[in-house]
C-alpha cells in the first residue's frame, strides 16, 4: 500500500461539485424562456442571427485556443463562449444581416476575450465590447428594427424567406414593418424639437407593451421573462441581488426624479426599466462575474454606476440606448472598485487595523 | 523683432527669478537613496555581487547600474527590499533562497593554518593555529570566500537538508 | 428557508459540506489491543522538541517518560505501552512532505503494565499552578489539531484573567467523529476535565460548543453537566467551520478575537472536548497522554469507526485493524477540509490525529482546475472575510506582498475557498506555500541582520586590534626611547 | 451656469484629452502600471496644465496678442510650462521623494507632454474668458487623471492575467485603451465643446 504521488495533494479532500460549466449552463437555462419568447415574435430571421453569432463566437473561441496551443475542448465545454454569442444575439438587431452576427462573435470572443488569455482573464465584458464595436461600426444596419411579426402570422417570412433576409438584407416587401425602437424613436423626434408629450400622444409610437411585443431586439422585448430568469438565478444563488436591484434603481431613480421635474423632456421611470435592455443589462450582463467586482457593498456600487450611466446616456448622449456604454464604463472601474471596496475582516476594522482587545 | 526678443527675456528672466526663489524655499537634502539602499544590504563585504563592499554594491543600485537581484546572500527579503525602495518590479523567481549552503571544515585535511578565519567576513570560523578548525552554523552566511582560501581545500559548502519545520508547500502548478 | 431571505439574506460564512459522519460515528467505540513496535515521536506539539531521557535496552512501563519537555513552550512524551526501548531513530513525519522526524521505537511485551500513578481524589484542593504543573508533567496537548500544550494555555489564562473556558465539540470536519464519540461514551470525563480546567484557569463558566449534527452527543453531555451549572452545554449550527477557534468563541459569545491576538486577551480560552477527558485522567488518575480516540473513515475502510488507540501505532496497523475494502488512494492524517495527506502509511499516530481517512478511487479524484471565473464564490466562503481570488491570482503572479495587503496572514487555511471554488483551483495550497515562502523570507531578511551584526562586530574587533597594536607599538617604541634616553643619561652622568 | 457644467463634462469626458483627444499618450503608456503613480502623474499634471494655462492664457491675452507676436506662442508656452513642471518637481522631490522615484523620468517630461501644451492651445483658439479657461483647463486635467487611474486600475488586474505571450505588455495595453475609448463613446453628444 503506497499511494505516493510526485505532489502532495493539498487540503480540501473534497470539493463541490460545482463547475464553471454548470453556472454557464444554469445562466443559459435562465434564458431560454425569454430567447424563445423573442423568437416566436420575430420569426425565423432571428433565430437563422442567434445561430451565426453564436456559431462565430465558437468559431472564434477554437482560432484562438488552436493559436495558442492550448486544449480546446474543455475551454468551448465550458459554455462560456456560447453564452457570450447568445447574450451578443439578444442584443442586436433581429433582422440585422448575418455578417453582422458573424463580426459581432468574432469580435466578442477573440478581441473581448482570448486576447487577454481567455476566460476569467478579460476585463471588458466580451458581448457588449462586441455590441458597442458593432454599434458605433455599423450604426445602420445596427438601428435597423423591425416591429414585431410572430412566427405565426400569415405575413411572416418562412425558412426559406428568413434564411434569405438574414443572408441578404432587408427586401422592400418588408418595409413597412421597419420600426423605431421606444427609445430610439423618442431621441429622433426630440432632436427634432419636439416635446415628449407630443411625441408620446402621435400615433405611430412604438409600443412600451407589458409582455414586449414591440420592435427592439432579442432581449429588449420579453422584458418580464428576462427578469423572470434572473430572479431564478438569484434564487439558485448564480447571482447576487446586488447588481441587478443597483442597476434598477439607478435607473428608476433618476428617471424618476426628472419626469417629476420636466415630464416634457424626459420618460418616466416604468418606460425606462421596461425599455432598451436595461433588464437584460442588469440580470444577465451587468452580473458577468469576471467583469464584476467580488465583494456584495463592491456590487452595489458597480449597479448603482451602470444604472446611472445608463440613464445619462439615454438621456443626454447622443445614443438612444446606454446599457452596453455604461457596461463598459464600469467593467473598466471594477479593478479600482475592488481594490478600495473590501470586506471587513474578522479581527480587524474596515480600514484593515487590529480590532482592540478591549472591546 | 526687439518687442519680441525683449518679452521673451522679460519672460525667461521672471520665470527663472521665481523658479530660482522657489529652490531657495524648497532644499532637498543629500539623496537619501543611498543610505537606505546600504542599510538594507547585509554588510558583510562579501563581494559576491561583484562590487568591493556594499557600499559600492549600494551606490550602483542607487544609479540604476545594478538589479535589485545582486545579493546572493541576502535572498529574496533582501531583492524584495531594495526593489520596493527602488520601486520597481523584479522577478523574484530567479533569486535562490533560504541558506541552500553551508561552509564545512574536512577534519582530517584542515592544517590550521587560519587563513580562512581571517578571510570569513562574519566571524563564523573558530579555531586558533594549527587546531582544527570548525563552522559555526549560525553565523555562516554560505558566502564561500573560505573556500577560495583553503590551501588543502578543506573547506567546503554543503547542501544544508531541508527540515520539517522548513518546508514549503509547492506552488500549484499552472491551470 | 423563504424565497426572500434565499435572495436577500447576506450569505453567512463558511460551508455545508455533506458530513459523511455516519454510520462511523454510530459504531461503538474499539479498542486496539497493543502493537508489536510503537513508535512514539519526539515532536508532537507546537514548540520545542522534547529530550529523551531513556536508553536503548531499557525496560519501560506505559507511561512512563521517554523524553523531558524543553524550554517554556514545549511537552514531555510518555511510554504508551510497557516493554523496551528498541530504538530511537527517524521515522516519516505525518506531514505532506514526506519527511523523516526523530521517534523514540518501544517494543511491546504486550502486558500494558502502567507506571504507579497518584490519583487524586478531589483536585479542586489543589492550587491552580499545581494543576498546571501537573498536566504539563502529563504531556497534555491540544488534542483538536492545534497541538499547542496546554499547561501553557493555563497559565496564560490565569495571567489574563480569562473568565470564560470554551468548550468545543464542534468537530464540523466531516467524516470525524471522535469528539462526538468521547462526549458520547465518556461524557462525564469530559465535563469534569473542563471544571478542572475552569479550576486552573480562574474561570467562571465553561460554554460547551456543540454542533446540533451531534443529537447524541448533546443529550449525554447535557445529563453529564446536570449537576454542574456552570458547566452550560450549548448547540450550536452545524456549519463547517464551526470547530475554528475564532469561530466557535463568535457563536458563543459573540466577541471578536483582534487580529494578531490570542483569545485570552478578550477573555475567553478554548480548550477542545479530548483535551478536557486527557485533563480529567492525568489530573484525577494520575495518567499522561499516551492513547486518544482516532476515527478511522473513508471509502476503502471496510468497518470505519472510533479505535482507542495508543499514540505510535502504525497508520497501516490502525487502517488493518479496521479492515480495508480496496488499496485507498489517497489516506489523509486529519479531516478531508484541512486533512494533511500521507505518503504512506507507515507513518504513527501521533496526539494531534483526530481522524485517519482512506479514501478510494472516486473520493480521491481531483477535480481538474480551470481558470478563475471571479465568482466570488470563495469570498463569500470565507469565514474570516478574506477576498481569496485577489489573494490568489497575487501568489500565482509571485507578487506576495500584494496577497499580504490582502491579510493573507488571516488566513486560517480552512479550506472553504478551495470547497466551494467551481474552477477547482487548488486555493489553499497558494496561500500554504505564499505563507511559506514568507516565513523563508523572513528568515533569510533576520539571517542578513544577524550576518550584518557579525560583520560590524568584527569591524569593530579588526579596528580595536589594529588600535592595540598601535598602541602596544608607540607604547613599546616610548619605552625603548625613555630607555635610550636613561643609557644616554646614565652614560653622560660619568662622563 | 448651465453651459458652464456642459462645457467641463465635455473637457473631461466627452473629448476626453487621452481617449479622444489622443494626447499625452506617452505618460498614459508609461507610468499606468501602479494605481498610486498614475494618480500622483494625474495630481502633478493636474497642477501643471492648471497652472501653466492660466499663465498662458494671461500670455496670450497681455503679450502675444497686444502686440502681435502670434507667431512665438510655441516658444514662450513651452517657456510657461517648463517653468510650472520644474516647480512641480521641486515640491515633489521634497514633499514625497518615493512618488518622486517613482514617476522618474516622466515628471520632467510633462514638459513635453503634448496634453498640456495642447490645452493650453485650445485655450489660445477658443478665445474664452480666464475663469471658462481656468476650469476648462482644470476639466481636462481632471478627464486626464481619472482616465490614467481607470487605466492604471486596468493594467495592474492586467498584470495578474495570464495574457498570451504574443500580447503581453505594450499590445495588450493599447486594445485596452482602444476598448476604453470605445466605452467613452458613449458620452458623446453629451457637449460639443
Amino acid at each position: 500500500m503506497n499511494p505516493t504521488s510526485a505532489m502532495p495533494v493539498a487540503a480540501p479532500h473534497t470539493a463541490t461539485a460545482n463547475s464553471a460549466g454548470r453556472i454557464m449552463a444554469t445562466v443559459m437555462a435562465a434564458l431560454a424562456p425569454a430567447t424563445l419568447f423573442a423568437f416566436w415574435l420575430f420569426g425565423w430571421p432571428a433565430i437563422y442571427l442567434w445561430i451565426v453569432t453564436i456559431a462565430a463566437a465558437l468559431l472564434g473561441e477554437t482560432l484562438c485556443l488552436r493559436l495558442a496551443g492550448r486544449e480546446v475542448a474543455p475551454a468551448l465545454l465550458d459554455g462560456s463562449a456560447v453564452l457570450t454569442g447568445w447574450l451578443l444575439a439578444l442584443s442586436l438587431p433581429p433582422w440585422a444581416p448575418w455578417w453582422i452576427g458573424a463580426f459581432g462573435g468574432l469580435f466578442a470572443t477573440i478581441i473581448g476575450k482570448q486576447v487577454f488569455g481567455g476566460l476569467g482573464q478579460n476585463l471588458f465584458n466580451p458581448a457588449m465590447v462586441a455590441r458597442v464595436a458593432l454599434l458605433i461600426s455599423f450604426p445602420v444596419q445596427m438601428t435597423a428594427w423591425v416591429a414585431p411579426l410572430p412566427i405565426s402570422a400569415a405575413a411572416a417570412p418562412g425558412l426559406l424567406a428568413g434564411l434569405h433576409i438574414t443572408l441578404g438584407g432587408l427586401p422592400p416587401a418588408f418595409d413597412d414593418i421597419a420600426s423605431a425602437t421606444l427609445l430610439g424613436h423618442v431621441k429622433t423626434e426630440m432632436s427634432r424639437g419636439l416635446g415628449l408629450l407630443h411625441i408620446l400622444s402621435a400615433s405611430r409610437v412604438p409600443s412600451a407593451s407589458l409582455l414586449g411585443a414591440r420592435a427592439g431586439s432579442l432581449g429588449e422585448t420579453a422584458t418580464w421573462l428576462i427578469a423572470a430568469g434572473g430572479a431564478a438565478l438569484m434564487f439558485l444563488r448564480i447571482i447576487g441581488w446586488q447588481i441587478p436591484a443597483a442597476m434598477l434603481a439607478g435607473i428608476a431613480v433618476p428617471a424618476a426624479l426628472f419626469h417629476a421635474i420636466d415630464p416634457d423632456r424626459y420618460l418616466n421611470a416604468g418606460t425606462h426599466l421596461l425599455s432598451g435592455g436595461a433588464m437584460l443589462g442588469a440580470f444577465f450582463i451587468a452580473t458577468d462575474y469576471v467583469t464584476s467586482p467580488s465583494t456584495p457593498r463592491g456590487r452595489l456600487v458597480y449597479g448603482t454606476g451602470c444604472g446611472v450611466l445608463t440613464y445619462v446616456i439615454r438621456t443626454w448622449s447622443g445614443y438612444p440606448e446606454g446599457v452596453a456604454f455604461a457596461v463598459l464604463l464600469m467593467n473598466s472601474l471594477t479593478p479600482i472598485i475592488d481594490s478600495t471596496i473590501k470586506p471587513r475582516v474578522y479581527g480587524r476594522d474596515r480600514t484593515g487595523a487590529a480590532l482592540e482587545p478591549g472591546k | 523683432m526687439l518687442i519680441a526678443i525683449a518679452s521673451l527675456a522679460t519672460l525667461g528672466l521672471a520665470l527663472g527669478g521665481l523658479l530660482g526663489t522657489a529652490a531657495y524655499y524648497l532644499p532637498v537634502e543629500e539623496d537619501p537613496v543611498e543610505a537606505g539602499l546600504l542599510a538594507l544590504l547585509p554588510g558583510s563585504q562579501c563581494g559576491q555581487c561583484g562590487f568591493v563592499g556594499c557600499a559600492q554594491a549600494a551606490a550602483a543600485l542607487a544609479h540604476g547600474e545594478a538589479q535589485p537581484t545582486l545579493c546572493p546572500p541576502g535572498g529574496r527579503a533582501v531583492a524584495a527590499a531594495i526593489a520596493a525602495r527602488l520601486g520597481i518590479q523584479v522577478d523574484l523567481s530567479a533569486v535562490t533562497d533560504d541558506r541552500s549552503r553551508l561552509a564545512r571544515v574536512a577534519e582530517e585535511i584542515c592544517t590550521g593554518c587560519c587563513r580562512c578565519s581571517k578571510a570569513c567576513s562574519t566571524d563564523a570560523i573558530i579555531g586558533a593555529a594549527k587546531q582544527i578548525h570548525n563552522v559555526i552554523r549560525e553565523a555562516c552566511t554560505g558566502c564561500g570566500a573560505c573556500v577560495d582560501r583553503c590551501p588543502t581545500e578543506a573547506m567546503t559548502l554543503v547542501p544544508v537538508p531541508v527540515s520539517l519545520q522548513h518546508w514549503i508547500w509547492p506552488k500549484p502548478a499552472p491551470a | 428557508m423563504g424565497l426572500f431571505e434565499r435572495i436577500f439574506k447576506e450569505p453567512r460564512w463558511g460551508v455545508h459540506p455533506d458530513d459523511r459522519k455516519r454510520p462511523a460515528a454510530d459504531v461503538p467505540l474499539r479498542r486496539l489491543p497493543p502493537p508489536e513496535r510503537i513508535y512514539m515521536p519526539l515532536h508532537q506539539h507546537v514548540g520545542a522538541a522534547p529530550r529523551p531521557v531513556v536508553q536503548v535496552g531499557q525496560k519501560v512501563r506505559k507511561g512512563q517518560l521517554l523524553a523531558e519537555a524543553q524550554g517554556n513552550i514545549s511537552a514531555p512524551i510518555h511510554s504508551p505501552v510497557s516493554g523496551t526501548v528498541a530504538g530511537i531513530g527517524e521515522i516519516t513525519a505525518p506531514h505532506a512532505s514526506g519527511l523523516g522526524f526523530a521517534a523514540i521505537s518501544v517494543d511491546s511485551d504486550f502486558q500494558d503494565r502502567w507506571i504507579d500513578t497518584d490519583p487524586l481524589a478531589d483536585p479542586f484542593l489543589l492550587s491552580p499552578e499545581e494543576i498546571t504543573k501537573r498536566t504539563a508533567a502529563a504531556g497534555v496537548v491540544g488534542l483538536g489539531g492545534a497541538t499547542f500544550p496546554s499547561a501553557v494555555k493555563f497559565s496564560l489564562g490565569r495571567r489574563l484573567a480569562v473568565g470564560t473556558l470554551i468548550v468545543n465539540g464542534g468537530e464540523c470536519e466531516p467524516y470525524l467523529s471522535s469528539d462526538d464519540r468521547i462526549m458520547r461514551d465518556y461524557a462525564e470525563q469530559v465535563v469534569d476535565g473542563a471544571r478542572i480546567v475552569m479550576h486552573a484557569i480562574g474561570a467562571r463558566e465553561a460554554l460547551v460548543g456543540i454542533e446540533d449534527n451531534k443529537p447524541e452527543a448533546i443529550a449525554a453531555m447535557k445529563i453529564a453537566a446536570m449537576a454542574h451549572p456552570e458547566v452550560k452545554i450549548r448547540p450550536v449550527p452545524a456549519r463547517y467551520p464551526m470547530g475554528s477557534d475564532k469561530q466557535l468563541i463568535q457563536a458563543l459569545t459573540g466577541k471578536e478575537v483582534p487580529a494578531d491576538a490570542r483569545a485570552a486577551e478578550v477573555g475567553v480560552l478554548v480548550h477542545n472536548v479530548s483535551t478536557c477527558a486527557a485533563v480529567h485522567k492525568a489530573i484525577r488518575l494520575g495518567q499522561p497522554l499516551v492513547e486518544r480516540i482516532v476515527t478511522i473513515n473513508g471509502g476503502a475502510v471496510a468497518r470505519p469507526g472510533n479505535v482507542f488507540a495508543p499514540l505510535g501505532t502504525l497508520v497501516d496497523e490502525l487502517l488493518a485493524f479496521c479492515g480495508l475494502k480496496v488499496t485507498p488512494s489517497r489516506l489523509i492524517l486529519g479531516g478531508p477540509m484541512m486533512g494533511t495527506p500521507l505518503v504512506h502509511g507507515r507513518v504513527p499516530l501521533v496526539k494531534g490525529a483526530s481522524g485517519i481517512l482512506a479514501f478510494d478511487a472516486r473520493e480521491a479524484a481531483v477535480p481538474k482546475t480551470g481558470p478563475c471565473i471571479r465568482c466570488g464564490a470563495c469570498a463569500s466562503a470565507c469565514p474570516m472575510g478574506l477576498l481569496p481570488l485577489e489573494m490568489a491570482s497575487r501568489v500565482r503572479a509571485g507578487d506576495l506582498d500584494g496577497a499580504v495587503d490582502f491579510d493573507l496572514s488571516d488566513c486560517i487555511a480552512c479550506g472553504c475557498c478551495a470547497y466551494v471554488c467551481p474552477a477547482h483551483l487548488p486555493l489553499v495550497q497558494y496561500f500554504s506555500h505564499a505563507k511559506g515562502e514568507l516565513a523563508a523570507r523572513e528568515r533569510s531578511r533576520l539571517r542578513t541582520e544577524s550576518a550584518k551584526r557579525l560583520a560590524q562586530a568584527r569591524l569593530v574587533r579588526l579596528e580595536r586590534e589594529a588600535k592595540e597594536k598601535a598602541e602596544a607599538a608607540a607604547r613599546r617604541k616610548a619605552e625603548r626611547n625613555a630607555a635610550k634616553a636613561r643609557a644616554a643619561a646614565e652614560q653622560g652622568e660619568p662622563a | 451656469m448651465k453651459e458652464t457644467v456642459m462645457m467641463m463634462i465635455g473637457a473631461a469626458l466627452v473629448n476626453n484629452v487621452i481617449l479622444a483627444r489622443f494626447l499625452g499618450l506617452c505618460s498614459f503608456m508609461g507610468v499606468t502600471t501602479r494605481i498610486d503613480t498614475a494618480a500622483g502623474m494625474g495630481l502633478a499634471t493636474t497642477f501643471v496644465i492648471t497652472v501653466s494655462s492660466m499663465a498662458d492664457w494671461a500670455v496670450q491675452r497681455y503679450l502675444l496678442e497686444a502686440y502681435g507676436l502670434g507667431f512665438l506662442r510655441t516658444v514662450t508656452f513651452i517657456l510657461v510650462i517648463a517653468s510650472a513642471v520644474q516647480f512641480t518637481e521641486m515640491v515633489i522631490r521634497k514633499v514625497s521623494p518615493s512618488l518622486f522615484q517613482m514617476l522618474g523620468i516622466y515628471l520632467p517630461l510633462i514638459t513635453t507632454n503634448c496634453a498640456v501644451l495642447g490645452v493650453a492651445l485650445l485655450l489660445a483658439e477658443n478665445h474664452m474668458s480666464f475663469i471658462a479657461a481656468t476650469l476648462f483647463a482644470f476639466a481636462s486635467a481632471a478627464g486626464y487623471s481619472l482616465v490614467m487611474v481607470i487605466f492604471a486600475g486596468l493594467r495592474e488586474r492586467l498584470a495578474l492575467a495570464s495574457v498570451p505571450r504574443l500580447f503581453a505588455g505594450p499590445p495588450i495595453a493599447f486594445i485596452v485603451a482602444g476598448l476604453l475609448a470605445m466605452a467613452f463613446m458613449g458620452f458623446s453628444g453629451i457637449s460639443t465643446v
